[in-house]
Parts: C-alpha cells; sequence; structure tokens
C-alpha cells in the first residue's frame, strides 16, 4: 500500500529515551508504525502485528498500531529513532536537512517477519547492507 | 598561448579548496611556482604538487591560459574561483563553488559539478555537460545578491533553488529541476527546457522563469496574465503556447513564470480569466 | 612582583594635567607606581605618544541583542575574519564581531576599557557569559529600566523610595554598573505595536508619562549613589525634528542635581539631533543641542558619529527599529522582552550620497565641535549603530582636522552640505582634548577612579601610539594620526604587554564592573517581598532563578556604595 | 538506620526547550525519588536518570568495547582528534553552553567542523531567519498579552507538554485572565492531540505547507485568491484565518519541525517569517520555533558569539566558515568528507537516516554520553559522563533564549567526570600534541 511516511516526536518516545534506549518499553515505543485502522484493515493484519516499511532509501519491519492522534488514510507515522531512520532520505537539497516528513513509502504486511532490538538493527545498518 | 594540466594524483578523502586554480593564477607562473602554490585539504595546507601532477605547455605568450583539470575532481572546491579571463577545462567531475565571484572567461564541467556552482557571478560564461547540484547561481546566505551577470549552461538536471536571489544574467537548463527555481530573483532569466518539481519564481520581486517541461503547481501569489503563442530568449523565439504569470504579488513583484501549457493541463483553471 | 618601565614618550594625561610632557610611566604589578627597579623590563616610547588605554562609555558589545544581529548576518562575518593562534582565539567581524575577535580589536586600538549599554535585565546573565568569553578589556553593562513594569508601577504610586530599593535589587540581581533607559515608555507601547510622541504620551495601561518616569529613575539614581548618571536613549530616537525632544529631555531633570555635577547622560545624541518637518528637509539640530548643554552642567552626552559603511543598527527601541526597516527594506529582527523591553535590529548602509546620511554625519562632528567642554561629550559611533569603533581613527581625523573633514565633505551629498553649519567650523581638537573624549571624560563620567589616567595608583592601562605629536601636525597629516591609531604600538593592560605593534601578544582576562548600592534592610526586605508576590505573575521564570550569582562573572569587580535610603 | 531526605525548590527541568523551572524534586538518601511539577517526561527523566549507566570508559580493542582508564580514553581522543584531517564534533545541545564553550576550543585547534543537533531540528529556521529576519519575544509576552495563538506543525502535548499550559493557551496573564481571551488554531497534517485543544484545526496537505502560508500573505494584504483549494484548504477558510490574524490584538505563530522538515524546509520559515513581519502593519504579531532539546539554543547562542555563526561552523582552515548544505553534519557524513567524529550529548545514529550511520561506522568515533546509545555500539571511545541539570551544573538557554543556570539535585556516581572536564582534558591533551609538531 502506497503512504506517506510522517515521523516525528512522540510523548511514548520522548518517556522511553529518557528511561533507556536498550530498554523493552523503548523498542515498544519507538519501533512503530502507527496507521489508520482502515489501513490496517485493508493490510489483513490486527494490531500489533509486524508490517514493512519500505521506500527509496531502505526497508525495515515495524509493530503496526493504531494511529494515536487521528490520522487520515494514506498517511503513517513513526516516531524518531533507529527504525525509521533505515527508510528516511539523506539528501537534503543544501539545507543540511534531510526530508524526516512527508516522504512517499509502500506499506506491506509482515506478520512474520522478525522486529530487529536496537544491537542487531544497529549491526544491520553498519554491515554495509 | 599557455595550458596547465592539473592531473588529480589520487581520490581524497577529505575536501580540498583549491581556489588558487584560475587562469589568472597561473598566468606569469613557471611549473615550479603552480606547484608551490598552497591550496587546504582538510585542515592542512599542502603544496599544490602533492593533489595534482602539474604540466606547462606554453608557446611562450601568456596572454591566453588554459586550465584542464584531469581526473575525478567531485571533492575539489572552489575551481576558477574570481576568474576574470582565460578558459577552464574539468575533465571529469568538479567539486562545490565552481566559478565562485566569476567575472570572465569561461569554464566547461563534462561531468558533474556540485553545488553553488557560479555563486556570486559576475560575467563569464559555464557549461556543465552532466548534472548541478543546488544553489546555481546563487548568492552567499544571508545577501539579497545572488548571480548578477554571465551565462550559466547545463545539459543535465539542477537542483533546488536555481538563481537564488538571482540580479541578472542567464542559467539555461537541459533537463529538470528541483524546487522553487527564481527564489527570491530580482532579475535576469532562468530557463528549463525539463519540469520543475514546483514553486517556480518563489517570491522573486523580478526577472524571467519559463519552464518548457511540467511546472507542477504555480503558487497563488502569482496572477496569470495572458496565453502567449511564443516567448523569445534573446534572439530565440520558442514555441508555445505559454500561460504568462506574474508574481510574486507578496513581494510586490513584477516578474514573469512562463509555463509551457500543453504539458500542464492542471493549470488549465487560468484559462477563465482570459478575455476574450 | 612584574615591573615596567615607559620611558621617554610624549604622556597625555589630562586628569593629572600632563599634556604630552616627555615623561617615564613605572608600572608594578598592575599600578602606575612612582618608580620602579633596574631589573624592570622597558618599552621606549621616545618619539611616541603615550596615553591612558581607552575608555568606550557606550557600544554595543554582547548580549542577546548583538548575538540575534550576528545569527541575522552571516554575510556580515565571510570576508572579515581572525585565525586561531596559539594565543589567540579564531573570529569573525565585520559590524557585529564575534566576542573574542571584540576583544582583540579593541585592544590593538589602545582601549582597555568597554561598557555594554544596553541589557535587558532577565538577559542580562546572557550579557555577561558573553563579556565573559570578550578577552583582554575591562567591561561592565546597562541594564533596561523605565519599561519596565516594577519602575512604571512604583513610580506611578509615587513610591520613589521603594522604587530606588528595586533598582538597586535588579542591579545585584544582574550584575548591572547603571541604570539605562531606553525610550521610557515607548517600549511598552512597542510591545502592543503602538507609539508614544514625546514625553507627555501616557503610557498604555500605565498611568504615567515618559516625562515622570525619566525624573523618577533620575531621582532614584540620585537616592542609589550609582557611580554613573542615568544613560538615557530619549523619546522620539531619529524621528524628525526630535531634537526638542532632547532639550526637553535635558530640561526635565534640571535642578535635581544640586551642586552643578551632571545628572544625565543622553547617548549617541547624534540621533536625536533632527531638526525640520519631513525627510527632505530634516537639518541638524546640533547647534540648538550644544547651545543648552553648553549653558547646563547638569548634561553630558555622546556622539553616536555615523561613518559611511554597511553596519548593522540594533537598539532596544523595537519601535525605532521597525521604522528603518519600513524606510529600508532590509531584513528586520524583533525581540520583545516580556515585563521589561524590547529590542530591534536592522542592517544598514550609511551611504555618502543619501541626503538624510549626510546630515547625520554632520550632527555628530557638529556637536563634538560646538560643545565646548571636551569632559562633558565622549567619542562614540554607538557601535555598530553608526559604525563600527575600529572606525575611531578616523573619527578622531575628523576631530583633529578640519582638511580631514573638508575631504569627506566634499563627497558628501551636496543639499546637505549647504544646510549643515559644518563647513564654517573651525575649531581642531588638541591630543589631550582626544584623550578627553576618549579616557579620561569617559573614566570620570563612570566614576572609574582608577581608570583614564596615569596617576601614581592608577590601573596601570595603557596605550602607546608610534605618533610624534612634536613632529606631525594631525591638522594637515590627518593620515598618519588615523593610522598611528589604528595600531598601537603597545597596550598594556594591568602591567601585562598585551598588544605589540598593534598584534595580540596575550590575552588575559578582564574584570567585570557591577555596582552594589546598599539601601537600608527594612526597606530592602519590604521590596524583595514586594517584588516576590508579583514575581510569578509577571516572569514565566521563578525569581530563584533569575538573580544571578557573583560566581557566573570569571572577574567579578563589585563596586560598592552606600545609599541614601 | 535514617535516610536523608530534601525537598529541592525551583529545579530546571532538562528536557525539552521549554525548561520548566518550577520542579520540585524530592532527594533521599542520595537518590531522586519524586518530583512534583513536571511533566511525565520529565518524571520519568529525574527518577530514571540512573537506569542504564555504565561508569568506565569503553575503548575498542579487536572489534570489541572493553573498560580501559581515563587517561587511557582521553589519550586515544586526544590522538585521534589531533591526526583528523577533517574531524567533525557534533551534538551539544543536551549539555551545557560550557561544554560548547570548550568544544568550540577544541574544535579550532583540531581544525575540524562544529556542528550542533539544530543542523536536523531548526537549522532551516536560522537559514530563513539569515534571508528575512525575525519578528519574536520571550514566552512572557505571549502569556501576558496574546489572544491568538496558532501551533503550525508542532504538537507540544507530545514534544514540550507542559508548553500550552505555562506560555500560551492555557496560562494566565495579565492581560489575559483566561483561556476563553485567547483563540487557538492548529494547523497540521493530522489531528494531533494538540490539535483537540484548539478552538481551530485546518487539516492541509502533507508538503503543502509553503502553499498554504503564501495563500495566508496574499489574503493578509487583501488579494482575491485565484484557485479555490490550495493546499487541501479551501480558499474561503484561508480568508477566514487572515481576518483572524489581522484583527487580533497579539498573536504568535508557535512552528515545529513540521515545517523545517518537509517540503520546502527553509522556505517554509522564509514564508512564514515573511507572513508575520507582514502582519506588523496592521497588528502586534510574533513568531517563534519550538525548539526541541533543553540547550539546543545554548548551542546556537555560544557558537554564534564565539564564531559568529551559530552552527554548521567549519574551522579546518583556522578561521570560521558557514554553509549549511556543506558544513552541516548530514552532508559531511553522506558526503564522507570526514575522518574522524566527535559525539557529545547525541546519538546521531538514532537520529540521522541510515546513510550518516554507514560512513559513521567507517571512521574513529569518540562519544560522550550520559547512557549508552546506538552511537556508543559503534564508537571507538566511549565515555560515561554527568548528567547536566541532575549530577551537574550547567548554563542553558530556554527555547526563547532566555539564560538559566542548572543545578546539580544529586552527586554524580564516583569517579564520574562531567561533559566539560572530559573535553577540556582532551584540549589539554591535544594542544600538548599540536604544539609540540
Amino acid at each position: 500500500m502506497n503512504v506517506t511516511l510522517i515521523s516525528g516526536r512522540s510523548l511514548g518516545q520522548a518517556k522511553s529515551k529518557v528511561t533507556g534506549k536498550f530498554t523493552e518499553e523503548y523498542l515498544r515505543n519507538v519501533a512503530v508504525c502507527e496507521l489508520h485502522p482502515e489501513d490496517l484493515k485493508a493490510l489483513g493484519i490486527a494490531p500489533g502485528q509486524n508490517v514493512r516499511v519500505s521506500t527509496k532509501s531502505g526497508t525495515v519491519v515495524a509493530r503496526s498500531a493504531v494511529a494515536s492522534q487521528a490520522s487520515q488514510r494514506g498517511v503513517v507515522f513513526m516516531p524518531y529513532g533507529p527504525w525509521v531512520n533505515m527508510v528516511v532520505p539523506s539528501e537534503t537539497s543544501g539545507t543540511g536537512m534531510p526530508s524526516l516528513k512527508g516522504i512517499e513509502a509502500e506499506v506491506t504486511a509482515a506478520p512474520n517477519e522478525k522486529l530487529l532490538d536496537l544491537r542487531s538493527l544497529v549491526e544491520q545498518m553498519t554491515s554495509g547492507r | 598561448m599557455k595550458e596547465v594540466t592539473l592531473t588529480l594524483k589520487q581520490e581524497l578523502p577529505v575536501p580540498v579548496d583549491a581556489r588558487e586554480i584560475s587562469p589568472n593564477n597561473f598566468r606569469e607562473k613557471s611549473v615550479k611556482d603552480i606547484e608551490g602554490l598552497k591550496i587546504w585539504t582538510g585542515n592542512r595546507q599542502v603544496a599544490l604538487a602533492e593533489v595534482f601532477k602539474v604540466a606547462v605547455n606554453s608557446d611562450g605568450s601568456d596572454d591566453e591560459v588554459r586550465v584542464r583539470v584531469v581526473g575525478n575532481a567531485s571533492k575539489i572546491r572552489k575551481i576558477g574561483y574570481r576568474t576574470s579571463s582565460g578558459c577552464i577545462v574539468v575533465e571529469g567531475n568538479a567539486g562545490m563553488y565552481v566559478g565562485e565571484e566569476m567575472s570572465g572567461g569561461s569554464i566547461v564541467v563534462a561531468g558533474d559539478a556540485g553545488s553553488w556552482l557560479g555563486m556570486k557571478m559576475k560575467g563569464g560564461q559555464i557549461e556543465v555537460k552532466g548534472n548541478a547540484g543546488d544553489y546555481v547561481g546563487s548568492g552567499y546566505r544571508g545577501t539579497a545578491i545572488g548571480m548578477k551577470g554571465g551565462a550559466i549552461l547545463i545539459h543535465g538536471n539542477a537542483g533546488q533553488e536555481v538563481g537564488c536571489w538571482m540580479k541578472d544574467g542567464t542559467i539555461r537548463i537541459k533537463g529538470n529541476t528541483g524546487l522553487m527555481p527564481g527564489m527570491h530573483m530580482q532579475g535576469g532569466t532562468v530557463c528549463i527546457e525539463g519540469n520543475c518539481e514546483g514553486r517556480a519564481g518563489a517570491q522573486m520581486r523580478g526577472g524571467k522563469v519559463i519552464i518548457f517541461g511540467k511546472a507542477s503547481k504555480v503558487l497563488p501569489s502569482f496572477a496569470f496574465e495572458e496565453i502567449k503563442d511564443k516567448i523569445k530568449i534573446g534572439e530565440e523565439k520558442i514555441q508555445g503556447p505559454f500561460y504568462v504569470f506574474s508574481g510574486d504579488m507578496n513581494e510586490k513583484g513584477t516578474g514573469k513564470l512562463s509555463v509551457n501549457a500543453p504539458n500542464n493541463p492542471q493549470l488549465n483553471w487560468c484559462e477563465k480569466y482570459v478575455e476574450t | 612582583m612584574t615591573e615596567l618601565l615607559i620611558r621617554n614618550g610624549f604622556v597625555y594625561d589630562p586628569l593629572n594635567g600632563i599634556e604630552g610632557e616627555k615623561a617615564d610611566i613605572s608600572i608594578r604589578d598592575g599600578k602606575v607606581v612612582e618608580s620602579v627597579g633596574s631589573g624592570a623590563t622597558v618599552i621606549d616610547a621616545n618619539g611616541m605618544i603615550v596615553m591612558p588605554g581607552g575608555v568606550d562609555i557606550h557600544s554595543h558589545i554582547a548580549g542577546s541583542k548583538v548575538n540575534a544581529g550576528r545569527i541575522l548576518r552571516p554575510e556580515d562575518h565571510e570576508k572579515d575574519v581572525e585565525r586561531h593562534t596559539s594565543i589567540t582565539r579564531a573570529g569573525t567581524g565585520h559590524s557585529i564581531p564575534s566576542t573574542f575577535t571584540t576583544g582583540y580589536r579593541y585592544a590593538r586600538l589602545g582601549y582597555t576599557t568597554v561598557f555594554e549599554p544596553a541589557t535587558p535585565l532577565l538577559k542580562t546573565r546572557h550579557t555577561h557569559e558573553e563579556l565573559n568569553d570578550t578577552p583582554i578589556v575591562d567591561k561592565g553593562c546597562f541594564p533596561l529600566f523605565g519599561n519596565d513594569w516594577h519602575t512604571m508601577e512604583y513610580l506611578q504610586q509615587g513610591r520613589l523610595e521603594e522604587c530606588a530599593a528595586y533598582i538597586a535589587w535588579m542591579l545585584r540581581a544582574t550584575k548591572g554598573y547603571a541604570i539605562k533607559v531606553v525610550n521610557p515608555g515607548g517600549v511598552e507601547a512597542w510591545r502592543w505595536g503602538r507609539y508614544l510622541v514625546g514625553l507627555e504620551d501616557k503610557v498604555p495601561n500605565f498611568d504615567i508619562t515618559p516625562r515622570e518616569i525619566i525624573r523618577g529613575v533620575c531621582k532614584a539614581n540620585q537616592l542609589l549613589h550609582l557611580p554613573h548618571t542615568i544613560h538615557v536613549h530619549t523619546n522620539d530616537l531619529a524621528k524628525i525634528g526630535n531634537y526638542q525632544t532632547t532639550i526637553d529631555t535635558m530640561d526635565n531633570v534640571r535642578g535635581l542635581g544640586g551642586d552643578n555635577k551632571p545628572v544625565i547622560h543622553i547617548t549617541h545624541v547624534q540621533f536625536t539631533g533632527r531638526t525640520g518637518s519631513a525627510w527632505h528637509n530634516i537639518g541638524s539640530g546640533a547647534p540648538e543641542i550644544a547651545d543648552y548643554v553648553n549653558k547646563h552642567d547638569h548634561v553630558t552626552v555622546d556622539m553616536g558619529q555615523i561613518v559611511f559603511m554597511d553596519t548593522t543598527t540594533m537598539t532596544a527601541d523595537g519601535g525605532f527599529q521597525y521604522m528603518l526597516y519600513q524606510l529600508s527594506g532590509n531584513k528586520w529582527m524583533n525581540f520583545d522582552v516580556e515585563v521589561e523591553t524590547g529590542a530591534g535590529i536592522v542592517p544598514y548602509r550609511y551611504r555618502r550620497n543619501n541626503y538624510v546620511n549626510a546630515i547625520q554625519w554632520g550632527i555628530g562632528l557638529e556637536l563634538a565641535l560646538l560643545i565646548k567642554d571636551p569632559w562633558r561629550i565622549y567619542l562614540t559611533t554607538d557601535h555598530p549603530n553608526g559604525g563600527t569603533f575600529t572606525k575611531y581613527p578616523k573619527i578622531i581625523s575628523w576631530l583633529m582636522s578640519r582638511k580631514a573633514r573638508e575631504k569627506s565633505m566634499a563627497r558628501i551629498n551636496s543639499i546637505a552640505r549647504n544646510k549643515l553649519d559644518l563647513p564654517d567650523i573651525d575649531r581642531e581638537y588638541t591630543f589631550s582634548e582626544i584623550a578627553i573624549v576618549t579616557r579620561a571624560g569617559t573614566a570620570k563620567a563612570l566614576a572609574l577612579k582608577q581608570k583614564g589616567h596615569l596617576g601614581v595608583g592608577a590601573d596601570a592601562d595603557v596605550a602607546v601610539y608610534n605618533l610624534n605629536p612634536t613632529k606631525v601636525d594631525p591638522s594637515k597629516e590627518y593620515r598618519l594620526v588615523r593610522r598611528a591609531l589604528k595600531k598601537a604600538a603597545f597596550t598594556i593592560k594591568d602591567g601585562r604587554i598585551v598588544v605589540k605593534n598593534g598584534e595580540i601578544v596575550e590575552a588575559p582576562t578582564g574584570r567585570t564592573y557591577w555596582v552594589d548600592s546598599k539601601v537600608s534592610e527594612g526597606l530592602m526586605h519590604k521590596v524583595e517581598s514586594e517584588i516576590r508576590d508579583t514575581f510569578t505573575d509577571y516572569y514565566t521564570l521563578q525569581m530563584d532563578n533569575y538573580a544571578m550569582d557573583d560566581s557566573e562573572l570569571v572577574r567579578s569587580s563589585r563596586v560598592n556604595v552606600k545609599a541614601e535610603i | 538506620m535514617t535516610l536523608s531526605k530534601k525537598i529541592i525548590p525551583n529545579v530546571i527541568c532538562t528536557f525539552c526547550g521549554a525548561t520548566c523551572d518550577d520542579l520540585e524534586v524530592t532527594v533521599e538518601d542520595g537518590k531522586v525519588q519524586t518530583l512534583r511539577g513536571g511533566c511525565s517526561t520529565s518524571l520519568n527523566k529525574f527518577v530514571n536518570y540512573n537506569v542504564e549507566r555504565h561508569l568506565t570508559p569503553l575503548v575498542k580493542k579487536d572489534g570489541k568495547l572493553e573498560e580501559t582508564s581515563y587517561e587511557d580514553a582521553i589519550a586515544r581522543s586526544a590522538g585521534i582528534l589531533a591526526n583528523a584531517k577533517y574531524p567533525i564534533l557534533y551534538g551539544w545541545s543536551s549539555t551545557s553552553n560550557e561544554a560548547s564553550r570548550a568544544g568550540l576550543e577544541l574544535a579550532e585547534w583540531v581544525g575540524g567542523v562544529m556542528d550542533n543537533t539544530t543542523t536536523v531540528c531548526h537549522g532551516p529556521t536560522l537559514l530563513g531567519v539569515h534571508d528575512i529576519g525575525e519578528v519574536s519575544a520571550s514566552l512572557g509576552e505571549i502569556r501576558q498579552r496574546a489572544d491568538m495563538i496558532i501551533y503550525w506543525g508542532s504538537n507540544p502535548v507530545h514534544s514540550h507538554p507542559h508548553h500550552v499550559m505555562r506560555y500560551s493557551a492555557l496560562s494566565k496573564g495579565r492581560f489575559r485572565s483566561s483561556r476563553k481571551d485567547r483563540t487557538m488554531v492548529v494547523v497540521d497534517v493530522r489531528k494531533t492531540d494538540t490539535a483537540k485543544l484548539a478552538d481551530q484545526f485546518i487539516q492541509i496537505e502533507p508538503n503543502s505547507d509553503y502553499e498554504l502560508m503564501c495563500a495566508l500573505r496574499m489574503a493578509v494584504r487583501g488579494d482575491e485568491l485565484e484557485q479555490d483549494i490550495i493546499a487541501g484548504v479551501p480558499a474561503e477558510r484561508i480568508e477566514e484565518l487572515a481576518d483572524l490574524m489581522i484583527s487580533c490584538q497579539f498573536g504568535v505563530i508557535f512552528f515545529g519541525v513540521g515545517l523545517t522538515m518537509t517540503q520546502g524546509k527553509h522556505r517554509n520559515i522564509d514564508v512564514a517569517l515573511s507572513l508575520v513581519r507582514d502582519l506588523n502593519s496592521r497588528t502586534k504579531f510574533i513568531i517563534m520555533p519550538m525548539r526541541g532539546w533543553y540547550n539546543v539554543a545554548g548551542a546556537n547562542q555560544v557558537s554564534a558569539w564565539v564564531t559568529g555563526y551559530p552552527y554548521a561552523v567549519d574551522l579546518s582552515q583556522g578561521y570560521p566558515r558557514y554553509n549549511p548544505g556543506d558544513t552541516t553534519a548530514v552532508d559531511v557524513l553522506v558526503r564522507g568528507d570526514c575522518d574522524a567524529a566527535l559525539v557529545v550529548a547525541s546519538d546521531p545514529v538514532s537520529n540521522f537516516p541510515v546513510e550518516v550511520t554507514r560512513h559513521l561506522a567507517k571512521i574513529p568515533v569518540i562519544t560522550i554520553d550520559p547512557h549508552p546509545s546506538a552511537t556508543s555500539l559503534i564508537s571507538e571511545v566511549v565515555f560515561p559522563t554527568t548528567i547536566v541539570g541532575i549530577e551537574t551544573g550547567g548554563g542553558i538557554y530556554r527555547m526563547d533564549g532566555v539564560a538559566m543556570v542548572t543545578k546539580p539535585v544529586v552527586s554524580p556516581p564516583p569517579g564520574l567526570h562531567s561533559d566539560v572536564e572530559i573535553l577540556q582534558d582532551i584540549l589539554t591533551h591535544v594542544k600538548k600534541l599540536k604544539m609540540g609538531q
């Protein structure tokens, strides 16, 4: 499903990052992709099952959730963090600022794919793939 | 006639500030003098000879100087800084700030050029056979003075904000551009033969932006003026028809934005304003 | 024990009546002394001018609005840089130099003391952070009163002593040196986007007028026995015909001093010395203002001279800056500060051929030349508003040489030239008078007893300029004067050589002066609890997080005075 | 035995840019027990500050991080930085001004690029300011006077939880006694929790903030809008909003990274700053960025007074040079230009696109951080450090540029050094190496 991806700060992300980035709480709050309930239905998965988010810059598995803040169909949200970084573009167009919001992305159901924890994710980032 | 050939010795990990590479600078200089010129590689100042193999081929007269840069110079910055005469040919890619503050002469880049191509340019000519980065023909941050004169021709694509704060001269792009060509433009001409991602002429006060291809949306602060069959660029007549807008009204601007009509059906809303 | 002997220089020390006689200056442990031993380091000042280190009474070098100006203007810094060395820090100019660069450039001019003349109370902590990073020179700052709710309310209620005690508390809390007043009442109006005109308009929502505010803080200043007078940027600044407001402001506090000593300092009076009724007929009010100053000794002023250059204007007078933005179309910054004040910034280029700019240039010089007593007018550009402090040598050459003035006059807007009195003024300053308007007079106005002179016991802040007054006629060879004053041969700070031939050789940390005026405990206690009651309603900061601790100044120098109350 | 218990008032919260300074911290037996007056994030920060700490420096030995002595870690770090031809020094927004000061001097000595996290939050805001200027005020002005408050592309309920209560719509001011005296509007691409507090919510299409701002400028100037729908908002709605803005006494736009990170970036700010400037010919209107970290504003201030530039300062040639897009961290790293990195109080691996991390993994990285982070995983040297505002004091700047001084509420674990101490020790060592050369 083609969507617009928005990354941003969330209370859960903020609260868990000050608690510790290797905690369960951080993983639960940040390795997340929030979707409109209708979009979840369309993907044929239940909230909490994994989705794969892909852009021209990369791809990552995240836990799905119903958008806590009323979203519109076709717009998905991921909190700032290593997971969303796997799919955000690095181009800054001479501004120093990459586009961290309003990114064209594709979301697919991935109930059987593994959600990487922070260590394995960083390993994957740096393994040069 | 004097030809100075600079051959890059090896790929460099860090950026190189080679503002010394300019015909003006090589006049009345021997190979030794040129080899001894100081350039910055990262935070180390080194002799030009540490980065380039220098060869000079001269018939004794220095009145016309030609500089060749050989190798992948994509990390070499400020090639042609303050050039006022003579010519530079970069046979591969060039880094950022090619032709900064150039006032005359010519620079040809056979490959791609980095961002801020022709920054603060006052005169002369730059031709890029490949693509260019962002801020072609712009000024330094905080000034309201972009390119003041001369001509830039890019055969490939260019990035965002082509001609930012531009005052005069012409920029022609055969390929596509990113957002906001003619940003804060005050004079001169930006001509895009391909498509533009949008927001052409944003906050422009004067000058011309012409788009042959798709222009995406036109900003609400541009007023539709007329439909023109042809647009003149210098001597050249470009077949249209073109939708012609003026703006940016938010800046009390009198700039002209001309967009090819057949390629931009999304703009046909403005035909209802055509006086018949 | 370090000893230094400056030998055989032509010494100009007006406070001690020395006018260019050959003399030796002996220095031990940072002070001027009678004599030093044979082991002392000798500086041969033969054929050179020796003066006390310069003391700048009004220069915007640090604080939130200065830094906002830096952030606004990368293009100002791009081409004017200072390189990193093993002694000096890297930095940039141009009209808003970075802090380290500011210290070095003042030292190169032979200046050793500088005061930042406008700092919002709430943001004075920021000002001090920058002053901490401004090397070599001694410094201090003037916090802004007169648009702050507490002052206006105390005065409106007629509670002068409480107002004074509040000011004393604030000066201690902000580590300030003097009371600065900018467009009293007018900035509170501007915080609503409105203006006041003259001294009689009521401040919106506060039942008080600028006239009452100025008189009030002036009286409070006296009650607190502060070393400096109130330092006033008048209402109607830069408006056409504002010279009357300036005279009105001076006259408003006449008689408050009693013993003929100054009770008010009008700053950058050039900006408030305009006659006329419209932009096209603006003229110089310098003769009228000078006449008033010559007849009344309760006033001191500084020039706020403009120099034809690209600079950055910045004041707490937000309304004025908006006016300047509308006139110039340049980029504009505005920053209002809760409860207290405002600020505005607009880049501006003074042009010779611009009629109004040319008149402004004339007003500043006419004031300096028509005011007879050099002890009551000081050299400033209101840096960076009229131009940068690095242009002082140029201004000095205008003061010392009619020829230099004529050279510049020939190139200014001709209509302005014909309107000005300047062409008919012959006066040329002497080196002694220059020493007065650049150090002795300013030190006196700031009551810095150890500054501005070279008598025994004075701080060993000395400037040595490679210029022979017996050989060089400043009236004719003004270019030599300029050159010599641009780069001091030696600058000595607290007895250490910091500049040699215009280059920094050492960069010690200067003092920060602030005033602690002791009012009676009872009164202070009462006022403190009154402030505490309103504080959380007025501010977004807790009172206990507002007041500065002495330890926040790297080299704190407290000046103790005893208040009358 | 009895536990020592003290209650510390007026504590400054060192999490977000709102830096609330009315927290009340209860310390028992040298540990933070509870906190009153803070938001849930500050509660987490103060109560859990000691979770996930490591107390000794680590260095990489054949691919694995191992404990080492402080001196060894300093020596290695100094060596890495002194030998680098183009090092980058990054972070600075979650530590004190004093740390930024030390960092800037270090950057001078090692000829590096000094960039702070502004680069990926409000860097574009500063680029907009360079071109247009900015009409702003301290937060108290809004609290006292504002009768129109717009949050645009910002969601304070999540990012600055007490902002609305302390400084804007829900605060009490001299001229605004209650919420009813203020109109609150939220402009965003989704109905955020902040939008739920607003009188009006305007939902715009992603990446079209520029168009809406542009149309608002038109409407404010009284020009008719030719297009019927702009940025997904009907022209009439835009004209209504413009009328509201003109007719208020004192208005404010708080904007967030919803503007700086979307298509147009600094030009979204450029046009927003222009809109507010234009409005001042009709009424009083100001604009303010919602700065994220508690001292990102301080990182800009210190950098500006030391170098003239607020971030992205290249000192490789011995004097400050500045051109975001060239000298900014993401660009420098993506181009693969730098050959060493010092990361202070930040976690680029968690904040930057993966391509940046790929280059970081190739070069020696030194990390100074109280807690283990994604970045420390790929570092050559890792310094644990004390936490500013909890274990150590220091100067900071609130989002509106008000300078404050934080004080420690508990003493740090023994043997742990502060950011400032570590940076100064590295600097001293670097000076020795450089003077030696």
